[in-house]
């Protein structure tokens, strides 16, 4: 069930599902390869968040390699990442709100599972954007549902069973439940680690503490490791004790942006849609550059290359 | 640069853009989606609403961009913002609160009464198409005091059953919106490459009631799939000011020039 | 009913209530004593927040001076400022979580108006912190209820009428709702504002946000206008747009701090114990320093020129 | 300052608040209260649990107090907390969602299975003494693994029948705590200015497990309402080390400094 079993599982608290000890360990830096062969299992549920800005590439290329499988992947926006994980059969789920290239166009390797089968048929539970921020906050609160005033009138409940009515004990209004989001693991991206292991976002910070706190295991990659904050304005820091595992990856957010290091390389998005509208064309450039590389900093060096030979 | 200026043409999807941008007043608090709204909404700001309130649903409040955005997540949006905050926050405090009066949306299907599908095109199941579904936009549609549609105007997209009901307008027309208790207004407007479609203020069936300079009723009725109303008098859109298209192409030409150093 | 109506409202949406126009004005900046005039009414309820750092004094002083009567206080930490609103009969009804003089004992006025009914009776609505808090995060989401995991067990549920259980429709678990919170109108002490009336906080920010965002009308007291504000670590800013008025009043949360400006002074919360013990001994400070100043600053000057004479 | 050093005598607050620092164990996520739940984590912090990891229902987490908070407000609190939050997402995020290790609570009354009044002495609708309320106690109660409760040793306080019950311990003993689906396991020890108690495991009730120096069974007997059970062999707690009184000292001399500056 991955992770849609909350709230029937017995322990009520997220925290100490993944806890053996009575006292967390605070994140650890170690190597991305380590971190998603430590945490990330067949058959889990796994949020890779960031919306639009810091999308943790870098990780999504890592479980590619690793060739996980049966994943119920959970994102807001489903995108290239998503998109080249659904192409190489890491996905038997799809939990998301919105699913397109943004600025580009489709998602092919979405579209093409959920329209083909290809490569393998692709369950789907999709809610809207306030539909799943308000499930992130219910399973980060430890609450089994979430109430919003949303849904009514639409199609989406006829085909999402994790949404329902539910009466309010004071008014008798009717408004809609979500089902809370308690992924096995969840991704993000961030600018800094402190060597404590602690993390600083800053910038749009977007539904990324949410799914973080909701998740029983977190997973964080980030540009470098300061001494330091510095104050940004809107910045956030998940303390070392929400954290398992903070991995170094620069640019790890290509080719999304990374507020305060490098904006979107529009061009790559421009470029994904003809790698990824045909099968072979997809199933080849995977190869060259995801599988036939050990990490994502030899992934970025393996474009560049391609593009350069042009 | 010379003395006297020639009446520059434009295109359609201009026109649809400065039309989108004549109905946001001054001062409303907008939600704005990536695209035509976005320009619209930046094009209003840079001309005659320089203090409407841009909220992206990225949680940049009060956004400010110089240059279009090319994703929700775009650092322009929070660069100059008021605040920036949470997803969670920007669809709980402030659109299912009342706070948004103006919401864009957009569309892959519309019906009479401005239901919106953007989900599928097909059986469920079954798909023919898979759009990208919902978004943000069934709770703009539900609680933003009034929406804006923008949409190109054919006969796939104005059709006569939905494929599937991702955003509620008028539902069944008549008062049957106001049965789902939702706080917000429904769509005022629809503009397309064609006209403007302002609901009935009985039935709530959307009637064109202008067409853009060179649009025909004709043409209209060709691009919708039922039998579409047309008002008794038809208004004719006033073109694009120079103002308005030149604001509006600097702003397009100082996004290019952004997006050139960055790729 | 002041704000527990909320839900049976017809208006399901919180600022349209307060706004005529389509259109929301700006904050705009007027004197405290304008502010309270226009936005405060005899029978309001009304939330003066500030989770014991940047606690609305000048503002408390001000609805005493203007002798607003029967209010419904709402307050998490109801302390000196509600002691003296109570002591002056200015409410009617107090919504609360832990009602004490923090760090000194009892608060004196608070507790001859449930103990005795001086100078009227009181009636009480009691929550635990988290259901406050979860009270405020529903009216400013615009939701009728918020859902929470406590009470259960206690005797609060059979004391406040505001808490009753609710079951999850996915699960069948049965939790606890409580009323959303939504205040005629919110009162909060910030740092700073600027020009355009945009408000900034810094420092412990507790719950402020969210009791302003739930209620119909908001009125901001600052320390000061600036041309910009600077990135503060954990700032948070409310645009104009959710401000009805500022005023600005320098140490307008004296006796407790404001981060930046000043630290609490901790003799005054211990000078309070015995000025507010005695019915008549409070009356009589109350005419010295309160009813018989024109402003925040003359009961400033008063106090000090008081404590200058001993 | 010279070579020898006398053992200080030691009043019998400092005395709790040494026994319950020492149950703090280093690296947990500590829910603190204002008051000698502050100083004992502090004095955690300061000598054998420095990755202790407090948090302040104000929404300070990691706090690093270099003296005593006034009050859960205090600016010390925020100076060099890992970070800060809102009060919702202190009390969802972290204390409801069981990331809360050990949290503290005072009582105005406990009974014998650590049930807890802070409510109100006498009838509700008509009291003889009105207290603060609940403030964050039921929920640090409900959700924080365990629960280190500090009062002093009274008749008044350890009572048999609650006037009220604001926060829950074992309920009625046995297993009818667990029968309210918390996540937390309730009050692990009752930290006295006499001694410790502990439950028994299987009904729950607090037994006298240890007495401090000076203090003995017949003293905690008539401080205790109920009939209070005694273990079988009754600890001794060890005196405050010299470096755990210094240290002690130290903060609370800091913070009288900072105090008298801050006027």
């Amino acid at each position: 069930m991955g992770g849609m079993d909350i709230g029937q599982d017995e322990s009520q608290s997220i925290v100490s599902r993944s806890q053996d000890s009575g006292v967390r360990k605070a994140g650890k830096i170690m190597s991305l390869r380590e971190a998603v062969a430590e945490f990330v299992r067949d058959g889990d549920s796994v949020a890779l968040e960031g919306f639009t800005h810091l999308i943790p590439s870098a990780a999504g290329h890592e479980i590619i390699r690793q060739e996980k499988k049966d994943l119920t992947l959970i994102r807001m926006t489903p995108d290239l990442i998503y998109d080249a994980m659904i192409g190489m059969g890491c996905a038997r789920k799809l939990i998301f709100s919105w699913g397109g290239n943004p600025g580009v166009g489709s998602l092919h390797r979405f579209r093409d599972a959920i329209e083909n089968g290809w490569p393998e048929p692709l369950e789907i539970e999709e809610h809207s954007h306030a539909g799943m921020a308000n499930r992130y906050v219910a399973g980060a609160s430890n609450l089994p549902f979430a109430v919003l005033r949303g849904y009514v009138g639409t199609d989406l409940p006829e085909v999402t069973s994790t949404i329902k009515p539910i009466t309010c004990p004071f008014t008798g209004e009717e408004l809609m439940a979500v089902l809370a989001l308690n992924p096995d693991v969840t991704i993000i991206h961030a600018q800094q680690a402190d060597r404590r292991g602690n993390v600083a976002l800053w910038g749009i910070t977007g539904i990324q503490k949410e799914a973080a706190f909701s998740a029983k295991k977190v997973i964080v990659t980030v540009e470098e490791v300061v001494e330091k904050f510095e104050a940004r304005p809107f910045g956030i820091v998940l303390p070392s004790v929400a954290v398992n595992a903070i991995s170094i990856e620069p640019r790890g957010a290509f080719p999304s942006y990374a507020d305060g290091y490098y904006d979107r390389d529009n061009s790559f998005y421009e470029a994904w849609d003809p790698i990824s509208r045909d099968r072979d064309e997809f199933r080849g450039w995977m190869e060259r550059h995801i599988l036939g590389v050990d990490s994502f900093a030899d992934h970025l060096r393996s474009i560049d290359t391609e593009e350069a030979a042009r | 640069m010379t003395g006297t200026v020639e009446k520059d043409p434009y295109t359609t999807d201009e026109m649809m853009t400065v039309a989108a941008s004549r109905e946001l007043r001054d001062g409303a608090v907008c939600f704005v989606g990536i695209g035509l709204p976005s320009e619209a909404a930046n094009l209003a700001r840079a001309t005659h609403a320089p203090d409407c309130f841009l909220v992206y649903e990225s949680g940049t409040l009060g956004a400010k961009p110089n240059v279009l955005p090319l994703s929700i997540g775009d650092g322009v949006l929070a660069e100059h913002a008021d605040s920036v905050v949470s997803v969670p926050e920007v669809f709980n405090y402030w659109l299912q609160a009342g706070r948004v009066d103006v919401g864009f949306l957009g569309a892959a299907q519309i019906d009479r009464f401005g239901n919106i599908n953007t989900t599928v095109v097909g059986p469920y199941g079954d798909p023919k198409v898979r759009l990208p579904g919902a978004g943000g936009a069934p709770e703009i549609a539900a609680s933003a005091k009034e929406v804006i549609v923008m949409l190109r105007h054919t006969s796939r997209a104005f059709v006569e059953d939905l494929a599937f009901v991702t955003s509620v307008g008028y539902r069944h027309g008549g008062g049957s919106r106001q049965e789902l208790g939702y706080s917000g207004g429904g769509p005022a407007v629809i503009i397309t490459d064609l006209g403007v479609l302002r609901p009935d203020p009985e039935t709530k069936e959307f009637v064109l009631t202008a067409l853009h300079p060179g649009a025909t009723v004709e043409e209209a009725r060709e691009a919708t799939s039922w039998d579409l109303k047309v008002a008794g008098e038809v208004d004719s859109t006033e073109p694009p000011s120079d103002k308005e298209l030149r604001v509006l192409r600097e702003l397009r030409a100082r996004t290019e020039r952004a997006r050139g150093t960055r790729a």
